[in-house]
């Protein structure tokens, strides 16, 4: 039991933060924004000069063979930053499916591209329907030849409209709710067929709908097995939660730290606001909120590489809902606390709100995940030891 | 004691409801329903339909222009016009200055102004706030000094709704500067198109316009324009907040938001099943509506009083009626985005002023996660509930 | 629209409130609690003189004929000085029964020694398994010559075991948890058969388990028309919810104000604590909590005379519901802002704390009150207009 | 950063659950389980028992009889001694005065009291609180005048918990009433046989008698019994208190009661179906342990960090344990309460005093309603929760 950072890591946070506080303040942040992309390409080039966009992968993919811990002390500070760079997407997400599932071809061709910061993936996977069933997919790929063509419409794509690839999750086999007969497969984002619409998000991000009109893929393009890609979105989007809530913690740990600031300067009937005990206490019951999500946030990481994929669910489930909860309570109050001002895009704080808002719910809200949890037997604790 | 409508108050709740329902564009209902912003004309364009019918000004005096319902009947009224949906009167003019012209101003001021003002032929906006004071509204800084016939305003006001489409602008300014801080503040009446004045718009979380920043820089004010005496405005400032506590737990306004909850609810499905047949999803919006009728109940309690003490002498528990109403517009501004899920991610601003591309997902989705961003200002403007709890405790509680 | 009493509401509040303000302080209460009966004989007269046990019947039966409005004055005069005597046993639950389906000839027998304090009644109803719902009873009644023979075993019967007459709900036909095939039977409390073991309550009340061993009562025991008890039970029972939703506004409307003379009076760091903002909040939110309790604790008193069924008990749920929450509410904080002194026997307010939590849990908490609510269809509000 | 226990952590683990498992005498363990309280002489055995294994005074320096454990290592045997569930050994020797006579105390006050607090041959009581002085402990009244080689003690002394079995208390009393209030402080040891010293018990509203009221009526204290300096006791005081928050948390007794929770909500029935199967308790319950696992890792940090600052110095954060430990303890015996419904009506203070009669309804019902009652001790005592959202307030965020 440690929770200091070894040498490497904290080198490794201190680089990253180092990079996003000269680059990446609020003013600079807005102008980020508005590349064509919807993030900057020169930001995205010095993450990947630093490593960070390697992190997970093997070396000999180009990689640094980092951990759950290493993502976690990114994605902080990706949190705290409000970055707008796809990391999530390309290397959490795209990558992670690719670095888990795929050939070692299929590695050798995408990872070291995402590494150097090349390549931008994204996960095309979940569809009108699928709300928060991360296996309702109704998208086809049927045997063509030797490859597969792929059929369907994908909604809320991250960063789907500049990835130059996709990971597209498709059935070809099953119901369409089963975890069974899912597959997923490398597609050129300009491939025939693919059709993208972008579009901005409530937080500043990007992402897409795409459909795909009989999309011909060789049979290099799927990844795995066919029909047994289940078990693996399963777990990268395991993962990526775990991540998720890394990030969520650098926010929610940024909205506080600004809201404690604003009580401690701004002024109203004569004293600075922080004198009223009423906000004192609503400091210190978000600050409570913030360092049991922090806890969870944590337990997220270590559980993230749980190889029982029941247990390791039920413990992301709950991570969610905690950091789902804390956001809530900690972004209503970071906006209420600043009053007015709380309200406008003037100031960062309402943009945490927002990304919270978001993230909690992307992969399931705290109510989602909770009724999870509630469901298995025995709940999170063991019934008796 | 007996807790029901009596005969006639339904009557009149039907002919209301009749009217609403012959009168009210359908293109500004749903606007409303779908938790979007009207536009300036339809706003106009209903304050006139109801001004025609003699129930703009409704809550007015009979001599300028009311109806001398009782308070039951008013709470009726603005309980169908919420649940319609229909916009309300432009409140910065019905309900801010119109009664502060009637009580404390000219007869040159009643008669140039009341009868625009129930016409909307001036669209009024408010210049209270400041930048440096928020929710401690005397700590005002924008001076207005005496030069002959004029005063000189000079300063900023904040969070200044719809400024943008303003004729007038009603203000609290400084008028002595040696005074307490209470006590040299005088109520001003300014055209919005004298030399001066500046508008500027904050763009809100939600990604729309709907306060501004006003500034004012060497702006003649003719001194016909003073309401009342001169350094007495805080009494007046203070009589119109309290006016503008009355409506403010937006009971009908929920209960609407809660049918389109249950509407969106029934659109949209988890699986094989509707949100709205998810057993916990319906006990929270139980749990909503259950305090929402609690608060209907403490509304008509607090009207019923009204009307025993008299127009202008809220009951201090109608911070009951701002606490619980916020947190109930909040709730269900929240559950909303709830019932979308996944689908409040786009942002698409261009929705509302007539986009003509599709929508990303259902068509209902854009306008919500806006809307309960744009909302967590209920707990904060009009006196922010931290300040109501003060004012319980204080005047209510005595401690 | 009118909530202001009448002439002789006024009164009856104003003579119940006299007398308990004189013979009710926190003293007497406990010397009351110390008869063997489990309060105050004498009290019990004065109620009957002053007329308060009347109220709810016709006049032709020794009653006033007052309506729900006059039961909510009593119960939440009843509530504020924690009586122990048993009216809500005797006068809500017995006597309303009696009073909604018993005969002309029970009614004349019963209803007027009600009235002038010289019969107390005890509703045995529930039983072990039943829970909160109340038509899950297996206490049978067989039919025997002209009479009936009753077997079976009540739980928790208030106040029965010093009633001298008991309202015992029997099945006579249909399933354990049906409603139809219910009846009831005025029973001797010392008829043969019936013995009965009391109990303390934890809110210093009374409380019995009574068992029913081959009692033999006659055709006239019969209560309505054999079977059809059902609906009656759910009517008086959703009067009487509405009558504990009065009687708990009494109760937390004195808890709230003891703690807020606490807080005016209790000095901590040199200063009274009422001068703590966070404390001046938290009556505050007290008081919310207790106007909104009062508000539908009136919406009860109106609705518990509702013809239609399912409305009526759809808005006494929802008063239970608001009841229970805002009592927890107010009674947990009322202990906690007496702090060590609020945990003690010695001052009133625990003892409404418990009452509280009590009232909680009879006739089902505000949880099921909740799930019952949502599961009707188009909840509370109508779906539409 | 490693965030799993080492496997020599794990294997003590299981040594001290071996240990539990073989020594803990049944009947102890189920009344803890059940919510009762064990009498004093089951506590005294069970002492007695961890003090022949070494373990009864595992935090001390290892000179006095302490483990040398690593803050890993107690949190273990915490968490097990919880979940056992075990009684702890009895805080006020063990946690509290031992300390502060270890690390304070005179040479002859190490020696006569501490082998007997480690094998409970005193039975220690704390004499803090006072009537007047609550979460403000500085303003204690109880005096204490030196007499030659005695002190005159008179005052009085509250929340003294199960003062009615006590050999000793440590008090402070003040010395020096001229000092400012926390300058006039002084601690000491009295033996409670001493004349003038009279106990009264404090019914709590769950009907138990824990603590009581101590008075003290010119009580000659052997000058001897004087810990530290005259007038110093405030800071031992503040280091006593300090010691007393690392375990605040409970995060093992609230597990233990969440097992209890599923057991008894198996065994009790909503109609067909158990309590245990309703997805609303379920969720419920599901909160509780997430909100429980996260205050578990919280607990783990907060440990792991005093590893490194050194004992003693406490984390300001711990005030989170405090407020969340609390919070917990209470939301699961409110959810006992739930679980058994209506049969939480019945009092039956004699249950615990081995009542012979049967119980009214199940025989696990009768301790749960006052096990609520009494448990909302747990955010007053130790410093309030208000009180610690002060210190958050001022010793982390700076306000």
């Amino acid at each position: 039991m440690d929770f200091d950072l070894n040498e490497e890591q904290s080198m490794l946070k201190d680089s990253v933060d180092k990079l996003l506080s000269n680059r990446y303040d609020f003013d600079a942040r807005k102008k980020h924004a508005k590349h064509a992309e919807g993030f900057s390409p020169e930001i995205w080039t010095q993450l990947a000069e630093l490593g960070v966009l390697a992190i997970p992968f093997a070396e000999e993919h180009g990689g640094l063979g980092g951990g759950a811990v290493e993502t976690m002390i990114v994605m902080e500070s990706i949190g705290r930053s409000l970055v707008l760079e796809p990391y999530f997407a390309t290397v959490i997400l795209g990558g992670g499916i690719v670095n888990t599932a795929g050939s070692d071809a299929q590695k050798g061709e995408i990872l070291p591209a995402v590494a150097d910061g090349s390549l931008r993936l994204a996960f095309a996977h979940a569809e009108r329907q699928s709300r928060y069933n991360i296996f309702d997919v109704k998208t086809t790929a049927k045997k063509s030849g030797d490859g597969w063509v792929i059929d369907g419409e994908k909604a809320l794509v991250l960063h789907g409209d500049s990835a130059q690839k996709l990971i597209v999750s498709a059935r070809t086999a099953g119901g369409q709710r089963d975890e069974d007969g899912l597959s997923l497969f490398i597609v050129d984002a300009g491939a025939k067929g693919v059709s993208r619409r972008g579009f901005p998000t409530q937080d500043m991000q990007r992402g897409a709908e795409i459909t795909l009109a009989g999309v011909q893929v060789g049979a290099d393009a799927l990844i795995g097995e066919a029909g047994k890609a289940g078990p693996v979105i399963a777990q990268v989007i395991d993962a990526a939660i775990a991540a998720l809530c890394s990030e969520a913690v650098g926010a929610m740990e940024a909205m506080h730290k600004e809201t404690i600031e604003y009580l401690k300067t701004r002024k109203q009937f004569g004293v600075a606001i922080g004198q009223f005990q009423v906000l004192q206490h609503r400091g210190a019951e978000m600050f409570v909120a913030l360092e049991q999500a922090r806890s969870m946030a944590y337990y997220a990481t270590m559980m993230a590489s749980e190889k029982d994929a029941a247990e390791r669910h039920k413990a992301i489930a709950a991570a969610k809902v905690q950091i789902g909860r804390s956001g809530k309570f900690i972004g209503q109050n970071a906006v209420q606390l600043h009053g007015g001002v709380g309200m406008t895009m003037e100031l960062k704080v309402g943009h945490y709100f927002k990304r919270m808002t978001m993230i909690d719910l992307a992969f399931g809200d705290a109510d989602h995940h909770l009724a999870y949890v509630a469901a298995q037997p025995g709940g999170l604790l063991p019934a008796s030891l | 004691m007996d807790l029901r409508f009596t005969p006639e108050e339904l009557k009149f709740r039907d002919e209301v409801r009749a009217f609403f329902k012959e009168n009210l564009p359908e293109e500004t209902r749903k606007k409303l329903e779908a938790g979007e912003h009207n536009g300036k004309q339809a706003i106009v364009d209903w304050q006139r339909a109801l001004n025609k019918k003699g129930w703009a000004v409704f809550q007015w005096p009979v001599e300028y222009g009311g109806t001398g319902w009782t308070p039951t009947q008013q709470y009726i009224f603005l309980e169908e016009m919420q649940t319609a949906p229909a916009p309300p009167p432009l409140p910065f003019g019905v309900n801010m200055v119109g009664p502060v012209i009637y009580t404390f101003g000219s007869e040159e001021q009643k008669k140039k102004f009341l009868p625009r003002i129930a016409n909307i032929d001036d669209w009024w906006c408010q210049g209270f706030s400041e930048p440096g004071a928020g929710s401690d509204l005397a700590g005002l800084k924008t001076t207005a000094k005496r030069d002959g016939d004029h005063y000189i305003v000079n300063g900023q006001k904040t969070w200044t709704t719809l400024a943008q489409h303003a004729d007038w602008i009603f203000m609290l300014v400084r008028t002595d500067s040696a005074a307490k801080k209470q006590e040299g503040i005088s109520f001003l009446l300014i055209d919005m198109k004298t030399p001066g004045i500046t508008v500027r718009p904050i763009q809100t979380i939600d990604g729309g316009h709907e306060v501004n920043e006003v500034f004012f820089d060497d702006v003649r004010v003719p001194v016909e324009n003073l309401v009342g005496q001169e350094n007495k405005g805080w009494d007046y400032a203070k009589f119109l907040l309290s006016n503008e506590r009355v409506n403010i737990a937006r009971v009908g306004a929920t209960k609407q938001r809660i049918r389109r909850i249950k509407e969106l609810a029934s659109l949209e499905f988890d699986g094989e099943d509707r949100v709205i047949d998810n057993p916990r999803f319906r006990e929270k919006l139980a749990a909503v509506e259950i305090e929402l009728k609690a608060l209907e109940m403490t509304q008509l309690r607090v009207v019923a009083g009204e009307a025993k003490r008299g127009k202008g002498k809220p009951d201090p528990a109608s911070s009951i009626l701002k606490i619980k109403g916020s947190e109930l517009q909040q709730a269900t501004t929240e559950l909303l985005v709830e019932v979308i899920g996944p689908y409040a991610l786009p942002f698409e601003p261009e929705h509302e002023d007539g986009w003509n591309e599709p929508p990303v997902g259902p068509e209902y989705a854009a306008p919500l996660a806006p809307q309960y961003f744009n909302y967590r200002k209920t707990s904060i403007y009009g006196g922010s509930n931290e300040i109501q709890k003060n004012i319980i405790a204080k005047a209510v509680l005595g401690l």
